[in-house]
């Protein structure tokens, strides 16, 4: 696998694309910015609340990381696509995030409302990455209308509980023509290893690093995973074999006396 | 004049224009990071100045936060 | 966790112990060896063979890694003792991998040979690093014995099946009062991963790395996830959640018009 | 005479000596990374070039390898 | 859980509904019926081949059995419902199992063509009973379509994997307000009575049985693990504990001599 | 799989064996006993009670099934021993179910112990049915010394976590020459189910059925359940694929217009 | 006529009724378990006796398999 | 005289045999279900009437129970 990951034409030298929700406060964010040398962070639009003070953009802006604004929140295609279109005029980029629940318990994504939302933004040359199920299906209809991503998620939007089902996830790799990012459901560094190895490429975390009780060193262990789970995907690794395979030669194997292997041996028994 | 801004009544005087609002919110100028709907309609940057409210306009001013 | 990694009062830089089996020459060995940043590594004793060119030896001094001697190949407790007294006299070490087979198809431990073999060393004073089931029992009872660590398996040597039962595996480091090294199973980078978040202090890997197709980058890909994995495992990862957590508040949600949220919409429906 | 090196018989001169043996397989001298067993017990590299090897003996002489 | 299955009012004393599809001939599908003691079989409409000899409706008149169509082949929402106005034609019957396939790999359903098609259905008085993937989601919005039952999938069609993703299965039973029937997926008899625990209301299975070594003795098999299923989720099972509870009690346990509790004693060291 | 269970030469009707271990009562275990149709139940030996009414042995009696004494609480070989001639005594049996426990907290096995007592006991022709790990190795071991049957666990005792290791309960069976029991860690019906279809001989079961929240029911559950999985494995399951096989045939589809199979559809564009 | 039959072209008299078509393909009167689809569209059983084809028509006629 | 049985001391007469203490403790006759042990040996039913209890002696009177 190359070292960087291309979506749109775009290049990033990382695999991790940080969402930036859940942190405690800009200071942790930034610090954990930099521990995990992601290039692209999510952000949201919310009501204007005059009392805030400090803007995530001057983080990112600091961190000199690009800005994936999403659509969390809504439950329509016309709320997401409303939403895209702010935040074009908030943030000058064409680039969504694309979300649309189905169900505020477990935030999964409601594929008919989200199919229809990303053939609209597409046709407004949005570059969208769409938030989907681990339908296969689904993510090959969201690549045709245009998508320049999709991410499937493992499990539930913050239930850390990793790849739910991987068969799914494997089948969206076999017959996907554009990045697809495991969005949702990392819960620790190995998920993230994991998600690389299958043919992911790339993964979106927040709250398994934002909600970590060291944030930043959470931050730095999902780096480190991303990049193993690169390497180790393209190195080809060894089958699953029912059997064990001797990592130390039999050949040349001493024999210091007949006692010494007495009948009940297996090596005898199978000899 | 009176409208709901951010789900809240709020006075104006009458006339009173998107970019008025926006800086009475405080915004720095250009205001990154920031966007309007009036009515359920994106009111480009570009023409706050010249894009006057109506009464009872339902007005959303967003702005980034964190976000997943 | 700390940085380092303590057996018998010796610090070691790196989680990672490398196996030399399977690597198909020297020459991959020592890139290997530079790739995984390894500071410990695996031999066998086998007999002479005048023919062969180059010691093992020469490739570990460069590397300045120290040497672990292994009893491979052995069936009872009285081969491995006296294999461990050859390989004092080989090695000038007292350090030694214990393994005690009892199937060769499996080349799973024998619980009863292996706990007389491990008794045995202790009293001559070996450093006894047992190869051992995921049994916690027998796990405990090496460690009364005086081994200076276990090193249980994950699922058979080469078999690459990562760790088939991680509940064994938590119980034995729930007991454990000297290092637990996973040893054999490791397929991948997460499942090194793995073990290090589930609390190993180190895993000992061989196959995964010696076999792989790109036998140097796979050593890179379990270094980084051995790191990452200890990271991880400290940082104190999320809890597993049956239902979503969002990641983007929902305070400060836009209304756009009541027209956007149909009746049919989960969040009206729940509310 | 005759003994057992490694598993095949082999000739050498009587009162050959470990140490006469390992050199004879051409070990470099210190011989680090071997070790040897006489009849299932081990010979310690300081008594090698005492211990005469007797006729019939079994003889391990051992070295390292890759292994797991 | 009660005895009988109700679904659209219609009671059944099964809850195994047998897909009829690759059974090697009549003879063999007619024992396998009476061994399932299924009440209800899914038949197909295909072109007529004037060389066939006997009909399946005689078979399943025989069995006295409910006959249920199927929409299978069908990749449009508008394939789907011609099918099922001939099948109406054809069976006699409003009911239907409906099928909108997206894939010709996988058989996964198309979310987007299913829903269309559920919605003309069942405006049209069809009892609708459609074979949908895993996802809650989709599941609702069917059910809120007004369908009768839905048919989430295990795993793919014949692949005899089991239940790939429980926890999306487990969302679907804890909203639904419909029965739910287990899909496609089922490779034994385990399958079954697990989906049946999780709460399923019933298992549609077709390869499983009918591509069996012995479809008969599978037949049988599987439904008496349906039955197994049903008794035991109904059953309250023990929760799943992470430590040992003892079935024998401790008290009253007879001590033959203090040397017979040895030091090294787990019991004593943690007592 | 015959329909009887055979260990040492003794014929069982079920292959299902009931702990009688935490039932609540008598009369509930009574009627659990004939729901399940068991034809071998366990009994342990404690201090007497003079205040006790009703012996289980009358409740066994009436039921007219086979007692099995267990020699649960011993921690060592020599009160286990003690204890199956206690047992020898009180039932007139020399069937003894063999516990040596390693670990008062998860009630693992601990090997040397078990299997000097086996070896003991085999002596003294008892006929000895070791409850024992899931270790393929002491598993041959207890066979080997002459052991009528091998009972390894799934999980803990009480710990209702079902199947842990299938990997190593299959290699087990593999080797196996005496009949296996699954003894400890069912949950639920499927468990059971799962034992059988795996190849396991029989299961024993006690918390499962005694402490769910109706016995009764439960016991009738695991019943059919063992006899589902005796079934299903003898029926030859079909094979787990990575694709869809479709039950209904392709041959034969209807076309009804060009337009009902769009541009985007996937079996175009895999055709 | 010639009209398409299940994919197949077939000559047919001209007139004839989708009742004799069928008729023709050796269905049990009744005919349970078949239906019929002309250009798409289904005819119902009760249509048979009038329902004349067209030259050209499609023509699916269809009855119960094993399946799903 | 005094002793443990079952981990509780106990008076019994001098002399006392198994089978007294066994039926002082209410066993039916033949006492199935009933096992003895004396100092950590087991005494055969066959014998309860000959052997007598030693003062001191710990005693294990045993009987069945429900159990795993």
């Amino acid at each position: 696998m190359d070292d960087a990951l291309i979506i749109a034409g775009r290049r990033f030298g990382s695999r991790l694309i940080l969402g930036t929700g859940g942190f405690t406060n800009h200071e942790i964010l930034a610090r954990a910015l930099a521990a995990s040398e992601t290039e692209m962070c999510t952000v949201a639009l919310r009501r204007l609340d005059p009392g805030a003070r400090g803007s995530i953009l001057d983080v990112l802006d600091r961190a000199g990381v690009a800005v994936l604004p999403n659509t969390a929140g809504c439950f329509t295609a016309r709320d997401a696509v409303t939403t895209a279109h702010l935040a074009r005029e908030a943030f000058g980029t064409s680039w969504i995030k694309l979300e649309v629940i189905g169900d505020d318990r477990t935030l999964l994504p409601d594929a008919v409302e989200l199919l229809a939302a990303a053939e609209t933004l597409v046709d407004e040359d949005f570059v969208v990455l769409p938030y989907t199920t681990d339908d296969p299906v689904l993510a090959r209809r969201l690549e045709d209308v245009g998508c320049a991503a999709v991410m499937p998620l493992g499990s539930p939007i913050g239930s850390g509980m990793g790849i739910c089902n991987p068969y799914n996830l494997s089948i969206i790799l076999e017959r996907a023509g554009v990045p697809v990012v495991l969005d949702a459901g990392v819960g620790t560094a190995s998920d993230a290893a994991l998600a690389l190895e299958l043919g992911c490429d790339a993964v979106l975390c927040a709250s398994a690093i934002s909600r970590a009780q060291d944030p930043v060193a959470m931050a730095r262990a999902v780096n480190l995973a991303v990049q193993a789970g690169a390497l180790a995907g393209g190195a080809g690794r060894i089958p699953r074999r029912r059997y064990a395979e001797a990592s130390t030669p039999e050949a040349g194997t001493p024999v210091f006396a007949p006692a010494s292997t007495p009948a009940g041996n297996p090596a005898q028994a199978s000899a | 004049m009176r409208l709901m801004v951010n789900g809240q009544e709020r006075a104006l005087p009458d006339g009173a224009t998107v970019q008025a609002l926006v800086c009475e919110l405080g915004m720095a100028e250009g205001g990154r990071g920031v966007a309007v709907a009036v009515d359920g309609e994106v009111v480009p940057r570009s023409q706050w100045p010249e894009s006057a409210l109506r009464p009872g306009a339902r007005v959303e001013v967003l702005t980034a936060v964190q976000g997943g």
